[in-house]
């Protein structure tokens, strides 16, 4: 396993978050989910981080605060997009000023869903960040993530994941 | 004379757990002027809640913060309901207070944590925050969400918490309490922690009022102005008294909301002593018409909502005001002529919530 | 003594005194620039051969002290027409008593000519190396200098060939003055350095060097006196000469004259002179008031010492030089402006000689010697380009030196290298401080201020480095303008300081140790202080050029790999302004542009100048009067 | 309903609210409300926990008068009305001209009424 | 004022097991109760289009014709709204998270 | 001289990896105490390994050159320690080694970076002097600067005749260490006012070099309590292995147990309480006329 995949430095950075994502990534570096088992530190500078974690939707102003933060953060990187507003806007998605999910700026690795994601969600999230940290460090192109949905219909009963079917999202491959 | 120096303090910056800037001139490290720079979590949601159902809203509403989303709902379902003239249900309102003192538990061993951090006390950080789980798990047990607990609705809340957990809750505050006490003497009482705290930031009981500022601020400068005492929700059939102190500094208010803390485990006790038997929610038909404000005390103080409905399912104008825009003016007076260490502890000490300041 | 060896001495002082009054009456500017480097040329090479010859004395005819005492008295008739012309009457006073000191003792007589009234031994002849070679790289670089100083001097400047022939004349002055061992010649030799530092000083004549320049002749005569009544305590004794008084041990004559050493070296609480002096144009500040003639002072009490082993006085100075170190240090550090630093700095490390020479052992007088030699270059070289510095970006601010390195690298790379000559091990400043507290090991008051004033140093010196370093990321390629004359000079001394720099354990191994041994022959020396001595001179070379070398090859070699591709904006809580040029601004308060910036540290609030002064000097007036007290003087 | 209001105008806005702190008034905060023609501004103050509402119809078009000289407390929410309802407000003590709460690409003044969000964002 | 009052909780922490629940490598059964993520019984569903209408998030699609029920768990504020409107309690909290 | 070589070769080696175990151990330590399990005991070497493969961003090259003039002063301090060499000498390379960096702060423009470099240079100035004092005590007790003296078989215990100074080594340890109270201007859990102070502006492999820089430092710091404060003989090695792991729990305590405090105050409470402490148990030592 490469090294990076041992040492995994986040940075945090809350854009436009309601603070319950927020708080709850805290709880992951908290005694009781602890993720520094698997090496993380929360080091708040991107010049020293593997991983950025985001939460919260992008709005007019910090749009520019996230492509820097992003773009200061040494290669290879990594960024995991906690919550729903993170992921698409979420519920603030028709807000006058907010522009969408973070993955329309910058591209996003990881998504955790959730209305805050609970810690153990967030640390799956960052479990396989760890996984495509490692992957980019050989070298091997890693997708974008893609979004899901669930469509069921009432027939034979396909209760399948189809990729979404929207425009923009016709790019996110299986 | 040498230039001043001019740094940008936030808006992705480790201390501040929100984005929020400040621009501060300083001296060596002596802050001269502080500038605040906001609007890096302005959604817009007033305006979104003026499109969505009203019923809807009161999931927006949570949504304005996640630290103290509970009371945010609640003060949003007690303005509808007066609009409306919805009479809840005792029980129902018993039960909110339970929520509402939780959430505000929750929001002080945050703040307490994220203060620890601010003046670099790791472990003190880790036990606060360690602490807070407890009351995470207790809401998660008896809401279904640790954070978003949703249970409020209009016309009572959605979900009730049976007798049988009362013994969890119990324990669970017990552990909570026995955490505190613990902590006690070092947030109370250790030099080093006294010496960060005391005399620092410091506001006259004058300013406070001139500043308009709001719950543990206003407290901590002898200002017992707690929402809580005009007896919204079941507060008037609980017995408590304001906590308040003199000083003005980081550590009045400090010691406020610790002593708050304690005050909150007697208070859900206190709930689950007198919890009325019945129904936990009416139903509610129509829809709301004409101007209400609806105030509550949240962790940070009192919370304001101007609801205009029009008769139709939509609401004419949501106007939100939160403890720390009132707390803001506030914060501007205590930052110049402070040392730029002092500045997360005197930020942290408002216990500011950038996210309900802009919704 | 062969004659050549003496016409060599007359040489090195005349010379550039004849020099001086050919450089008065010449009126192109081609041939004053000529002769001023003829002066320079001849005066260093005369210089070297004097510090390379052997020891010697020089047994003048009778007539030569008679024009010493004749000569003595023209230059306090000289101080007493400055005094007349700035309407001093304090100057006025102290040149009177000079005068009558200097009359009467025309009419007694010592144990006259016993002793020789010029010597060259070890300390003269590293003091003659020093004002020969640093001296003359100033001159030749002032004529660069004076150039452009012309184009922004004030009006009232006085004309540069009186600026060249005082800068000239000054040399051979100062080269007399460490040669001589006569004390009519000495006082004679003190009192033209005075005044040469007196017309520099005010060369401007605006106000305020008018009144630096009075300040500065009013302390120094202060000191002149000082040194008048030594050598009078001295005559009342029967020794004529410098030698004599050693040899008589005569404590409360040479009292005086440490305390003549003291306003000269401007020691608190005599500094105030020495800052002012620092509106001078910068050669001057460089020549004069760092490099040489400030270091008359510690010149004097280091040919003291052995003489005066173990005594109480040599306790004191000790102590008055440590203080100054640590007190100098700490106003240094509220200082912004650049040269005021370096004043401060030259007063601190004269102090440290002081003490060194106070500590009176084999190992404080050789890092005394040490501390000499290599502080008068670096201290030259620094004054060198902070002049240059100055005339380029109009500024002394240390906060305005931020983009040096980009605009002119030259100087910005040799002011870094003298400036590492302050700090850097193995270099002679670090190395030297290293003895200098080993030496005071058995004087704990002076130990403990020592210690102090050396944690303070770094403060000030790493932020000047670290504000000159500080570039952004552009790639920078200017060529710099500056004059020919001012860049070779700038070139030789910072070769110098290199060289000597990264040799200094080697220097002090096999010079500096000879010469305090050879001071100290016949002197008993505590077997501790022998010990440390010894194990001083052991210190191994190779581990440190090994990592200097390791340091420098890597990170050369990573300086000139790094892909400019992997250049990132600065960290500002993510607001930068993007855009190459403008990454240190950042967004802020309705969304504009501001330039982020930090300014060095100055504690002002702590080191605040006035106050600071003003205790020291309160507390360095005490030390001087108790010295004398314990002397048995007051 | 809003209890204790009490109707003024432009020209007496600032000698009500001077007079209002020396009666024990605290300043709470402001609303605004398009309604129209003109907009509602009211202006809060508590006193013992009870609200009291002075009520400004400002037409539309019409400058606002900071109050923030004689309530400091007052900027912050005088400046989020200058953001979201592009109010002009006149001697602001700290003034951010619109660019508190918004950014310049951000929609101007999005609390106005005639503003409808025509397009409707990602609803599937 | 005193010094190390910290040391009884420190020393309290190191001598008893740390609170850390390892997961990933041992997971917590979820809470009953708890909202984790929404699920439909696709069968029982009629596909009126209510809780669509309800979503405070508009995370929900449904289409009569053909008849298909769309869920945007990234949309999705897991808030129940939906599942208590519904009229054939089709739909259903599962307390485990996604 | 070959047997110097290779002992200096292998201390080369082996100062970083033990400096990097005991900083692991720090952490798992700290970890615990906290309440928490900790991340691995080798994590310290992952993590330096990780930043080696990391993308080499930077601001300006004279910041590398420092870079490497930090961790090159560094060695030399091992080195000249284990030639036995002069103390305060040793000492002085020390200091310049922690002024490369200050400098390696100073020379961006980024203005938490600087702040930091300020705040390190107050360190500086609040522990130097008192490592001196322990120098100096070190000469009155022994006779001797000479590293070699100090841990010559029959050498005096220090902490007999130093024990105040001892105390005052430890919280320049502690200063150096980045430890609470004393974590101003850079602390390993970077959530303070100025980010991550000095080492703010090196990423990847340049702030592995300081990593590595600092795990020598440890090494050293601790050398000094485990050669110097117990009598150096194998059958006292014990007494040196429970002093360097008091030492090592004291300042993990000491970590855990206080707030951050200011600058200026860590300055005043070295030059006036510590600095006190020291000169007292030194003019003891005069007294005595260890000399
Ligand atoms: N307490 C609280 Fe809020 C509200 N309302 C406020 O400033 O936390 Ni986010
Ligand atoms: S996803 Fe939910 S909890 Fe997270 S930021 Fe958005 S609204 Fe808040
Ligand atoms: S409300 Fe229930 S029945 Fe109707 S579409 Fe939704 S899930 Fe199906
Ligand atoms: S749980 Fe809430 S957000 Fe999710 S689909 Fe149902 S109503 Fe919409």
């Amino acid at each position: 396993m490469s090294v990076l995949a041992k040492s995994p430095w986040v940075v945090h950075f809350n854009c436009n978050s309601c603070n319950g994502c927020d708080i709850e990534f805290l709880a992951c570096l908290c005694p009781t989910y602890d993720v520094e088992r698997f090496g993380v530190v929360h080091v708040g500078n991107p010049k020293h981080a593997d991983i950025l974690v985001v939460t919260g939707s992008v709005n007019h102003r910090n749009a520019r605060v996230l492509a820097n933060v992003y773009q200061q953060m040494p290669s290879p990187k990594v960024v995991v997009a906690c919550g729903v507003c993170t992921s698409s806007g979420g519920i603030f998605a028709d807000c006058y000023n907010v522009l969408g999910g973070v993955d329309k700026f910058i591209p996003v690795d990881v998504f955790v869903p959730g209305c805050p994601p609970r810690p153990e969600a967030m640390i799956d999230g960052i479990v396989k960040a760890v996984g495509i940290l490692a992957a980019k460090a050989k070298g091997i192109e890693t997708p974008v993530a893609d979004k899901p949905r669930i469509t069921v219909s009432p027939s034979p009963k396909p209760v399948d994941e189809t990729p979404a079917q929207e425009p923009d999202e016709v790019g996110a491959v299986k | 004379m040498a230039k001043r120096s001019v740094i940008p303090f936030g808006p992705q910056h480790p201390v501040l757990p929100e984005p929020l800037q400040l621009k501060l001139v300083m001296e060596d490290e002596k802050v001269v002027e502080a500038i605040p720079a906001i609007g890096y979590v302005h959604r817009g949601l007033e305006r979104l809640a003026q499109e969505k159902d009203y019923q809807q809203v009161t999931y927006l509403a949570e949504r304005v913060c996640g630290i103290c989303s509970f009371i945010h709902s609640l003060t949003f379902c007690q303005g509808i309901e007066e609009l409306m003239n919805v009479t809840v249900p005792d029980r129902a309102k018993f039960l909110r207070v339970m929520w509402s003192e939780m959430h505000r538990m929750h929001s002080h061993l945050l703040w307490l944590g994220l203060t620890a951090d601010a003046f670099g006390f790791e472990s003190l950080f880790m036990q606060g925050m360690r602490t807070r789980e407890t009351i995470l798990q207790l809401m998660e047990s008896t809401a279904g969400a640790r954070i978003m607990l949703g249970t409020c609705t209009v016309g009572g809340v959605r979900r009730d918490i049976e007798s049988s957990a009362f013994g969890e809750i119990n324990t669970a505050l017990d552990s909570v309490a026995r955490d505190l006490d613990q902590m006690a003497p070092t947030i109370l009482n250790d030099y080093s922690v006294r010496e960060r705290l005391v005399g620092v930031g410091t506001i006259t009981a004058q300013q406070a009022f001139e500043t308009g500022a709001v719950g543990p601020v206003a407290k901590a400068c002898g200002f017992a102005r707690d929402f809580r005492t005009t007896g919204y929700a079941a507060y008037g059939q609980l017995d408590f008294k304001p906590v308040t102190e003199t000083a003005g500094d980081c550590f009045a208010r400090t010691q406020v909301r610790f002593a708050e803390l304690y005050q909150s485990v007697d208070l859900i006790r206190q709930c689950m002593a007198k919890m009325p038997a019945g129904p936990i929610a009416v139903p509610v038909k129509g829809n709301p018409d004409g101007e209400i404000i609806a105030r509550t005390e949240q962790p940070r103080g009192e919370v304001i909502y101007y609801i205009k409905g029009n008769g139709t399912k939509n609401l004419e104008r949501l106007r939100i005001r939160t403890p720390t825009f009132a707390n803001i003016p506030a914060l501007l007076k205590m930052l110049p002529g402070c040392q730029l260490t002092d500045v997360p502890v005197i930020i942290l000490t408002i216990d500011p919530c950038i996210s309900c300041t802009e919704r | 003594m062969n004659d050549i060896n003496t016409l060599a001495l007359l040489g090195v002082i005349a010379g550039p005194v004849i020099f001086a009054a050919a450089i008065y009456f010449t009126k192109q500017t081609k041939l004053r620039n000529i002769l001023v480097l003829g002066a320079a040329l001849l005066t260093s090479a005369l210089g070297i051969f004097i510090a390379a010859s052997p020891s010697a004395n020089v047994y003048p005819d009778s007539w030569v002290v008679y024009a010493g005492a004749g000569l003595e008295i023209v230059m306090t008739l000289a101080v007493l027409a400055i005094a007349y012309n700035i309407r001093s009457w304090a100057v006025g006073l102290f040149g009177t008593i000079q005068l009558v000191l200097v009359v009467i003792s025309e009419f007694m007589h010592g144990e006259s000519s016993i002793g020789p009234a010029f010597v060259v031994d070890d300390l003269s002849r590293v003091m003659v190396a020093i004002v020969s070679v640093v001296g003359s790289l100033i001159l030749v670089y002032s004529i660069g200098y004076m150039k452009e100083h012309e184009h922004h001097a004030p009006a009232t400047a006085r004309s540069t060939n009186t600026f060249m022939f005082f800068l000239v004349g000054f040399i051979g002055a100062m080269n007399g003055l460490v040669l001589a061992n006569d004390m009519k010649w000495l006082g004679c030799f003190f009192e033209a350095t005075t005044i040469c530092s007196f017309v520099l000083i005010g060369h401007d004549r605006t106000r305020e060097a008018a009144k630096n320049a009075a300040r500065a002749i009013l302390i120094n005569s202060f000191g002149g006196v000082a040194l008048t009544i030594g050598a009078f305590l001295a005559l009342l004794k029967g020794s004529t000469q410098y030698s004599g008084i050693l040899y008589h041990a005569d404590i409360i004559a040479f009292s005086f004259i440490a305390l003549a050493g003291l306003v000269k070296s401007a020691q608190m609480p005599f500094q105030s002179w020495l800052l002012g002096a620092m509106v001078a144009p910068t050669p001057v500040s460089a020549l004069l008031h760092s490099a040489t003639m400030v270091n008359i002072g510690v010149y004097l009490v280091l040919r003291a010492a052995p003489a005066f082993v173990g005594t109480k006085l040599m306790y004191f100075i000790a102590i008055i030089g440590a203080f100054s170190f640590a007190a100098t240090s700490a106003l240094a550090i509220a200082q912004s402006n650049g040269k005021k630093v370096l004043a401060y700095s030259t007063i601190g490390n004269l102090g440290l000689i002081f003490t060194c020479a106070g500590i009176d052992s084999p190992l404080g007088y050789s890092a005394a010697i040490m501390l000499l030699c290599f502080h008068a270059v670096s201290k030259g070289l620094l004054f060198l380009c902070m002049g240059t510095i100055e005339q380029k970006i109009g500024s002394r601010d240390i906060e305005d030196m931020g983009s040096l390195l980009r605009e002119m690298p030259l100087t910005t790379v040799i002011t870094l290298i003298g400036m590492a000559s302050m700090l850097v091990p193995p270099f002679g400043m670090l190395l030297s401080k290293w003895l200098a507290i080993e030496a005071a090991i058995s004087s704990p008051i002076v130990l403990l201020l020592v210690v102090i004033g050396s944690a303070l140093t770094v403060l000030f010196w790493a932020k000047w480095i670290g504000r000159i370093t500080t570039v952004s990321y552009h790639p920078w390629y200017t060529i710099e303008r500056i004059s020919i004359s001012k860049q070779s000079v700038l070139a030789i001394l910072a070769t110098i300081v290199v060289i000597a720099g990264l040799g200094a354990i080697l220097l002090y191994r096999d010079l500096f140790v000879d010469i305090a041994i050879r001071a100290y022959q016949g002197t008993y020396i505590s077997q501790s202080d022998m010990k440390l001595f010894e194990a001083a001179g052991n210190i191994p070379y190779w581990p440190f050029m090994a990592f200097i070398g390791l340091a420098l090859v890597a990170g050369i070699l990573a300086y000139f790999t790094v892909n400019a591709s992997n250049v990132r904006a600065p960290f500002l809580c993510g607001e930068n302004v993007p855009g190459s040029t403008k990454t240190y601004e950042f967004r802020s308060v309705k969304d504009s542009s501001h330039l982020a910036w930090s300014s060095s540290l100055y504690l002002r609030h702590i080191f605040e100048e006035s106050k600071t002064t003003m205790w020291a000097n309160l507390i360095a007036a005490v030390i001087i009067l108790s010295m004398f007290a314990a002397i048995g003087v007051l | 309903m809003l209890t204790n209001v009490k109707e003024i105008s432009r020209d007496t806005l600032l000698n009500e609210v001077a007079a209002m702190m020396p009666q024990g008034y605290r300043f709470v905060t402001m609303t605004c409300v398009d309604c129209g023609e003109y907009h509602d501004i009211m202006y809060h103050f508590d006193k013992d926990y009870v609200l009291s509402t002075l009520r400004l119809k400002l037409l539309k078009g019409q400058k606002l008068p900071s109050i923030s000289d004689i309530i400091f407390a007052a900027i912050i929410v005088e400046n989020e009305i200058r953001d979201l309802f592009g109010i002009p407000v006149k001697g602001l003590a700290l003034n951010y001209e619109g660019r508190f709460l918004l950014t310049e690409d951000a929609p101007i003044a999005p609390f106005n009424k005639p503003v409808v969000n025509t397009e409707t964002k990602s609803n599937n | 004022m005193r010094i190390f009052t910290f040391v009884n909780n420190v020393w309290q922490n190191i001598t008893s097991r740390p609170a850390t629940r390892l997961y990933p490598f041992t997971p917590r059964t979820p809470i009953a109760g708890a909202r984790g993520h929404l699920q439909i019984d696709a069968d029982t569903c009629i596909y009126c289009g209510i809780c669509q209408k309800r979503c405070p998030s508009n995370a929900l699609a449904v289409t009569r014709e053909p008849k298909t029920w769309t869920l945007d768990p990234y949309k999705c504020i897991v808030c129940s709204y939906c599942v208590e409107a519904c009229p054939k309690k089709c739909l259903s909290m599962n307390p485990a998270h996604k | 001289m070959s047997e110097t070589i290779i002992k200096l070769l292998i201390a080369i080696v082996a100062a970083p990896l033990v400096g990097a175990i005991i900083a692991g151990l720090d952490r798992k330590v700290t970890a615990r105490m906290q309440g928490r399990v900790g991340p691995p005991i080798l994590q310290p070497i992952y993590d330096v390994l990780k930043l080696l493969i990391k993308q080499p961003i930077f601001l300006n090259r004279v910041q590398i050159l420092y870079a490497f003039m930090h961790l090159a002063f560094m060695m030399l301090t091992l080195v000249l320690l284990i030639l036995g060499q002069d103390l305060l000498l040793t000492l002085f390379v020390h200091a310049f080694a922690t002024i490369s960096l200050i400098l390696g702060g100073m020379c961006v423009r980024s203005p938490y970076s600087r702040i930091g470099s300020q705040r390190k240079t107050l360190m500086l100035l609040a522990y130097e002097p008192i490592l001196v004092i322990m120098v100096v005590g070190i000469y009155l007790s022994q006779g001797s600067f000479m590293a070699s003296d100090v841990v010559a078989a029959g050498a005096k215990p220090l902490l007999l005749s130093l024990p105040l100074v001892f105390i005052a080594y430890m919280m320049a340890m502690a200063i150096e260490l980045q430890k609470s109270p004393f974590d101003v201007a850079s602390s390993h859990h970077a959530h303070q006012e100025i980010v991550k102070g000095v080492t703010l502006e090196y990423a990847g492999p340049f702030l592995a070099i300081i990593e590595i820089a600092h795990f020598y430092e440890v090494f050293l710091l601790f050398a000094v309590v485990y050669f110097f404060w117990a009598p150096y003989n194998l059958a006292n090695a014990a007494v040196g292995m429970a002093l360097a792991a008091g030492a090592f729990l004291f300042h993990i305590v000491l970590d855990n147990t206080f707030a951050r405090l200011p600058a200026m105050w860590i300055v005043r409470f070295m030059w006036v309480i510590v600095f006190l402490m020291a000169t007292t148990n030194i003019i003891w030592l005069y007294r005595l006329g260890t000399i």
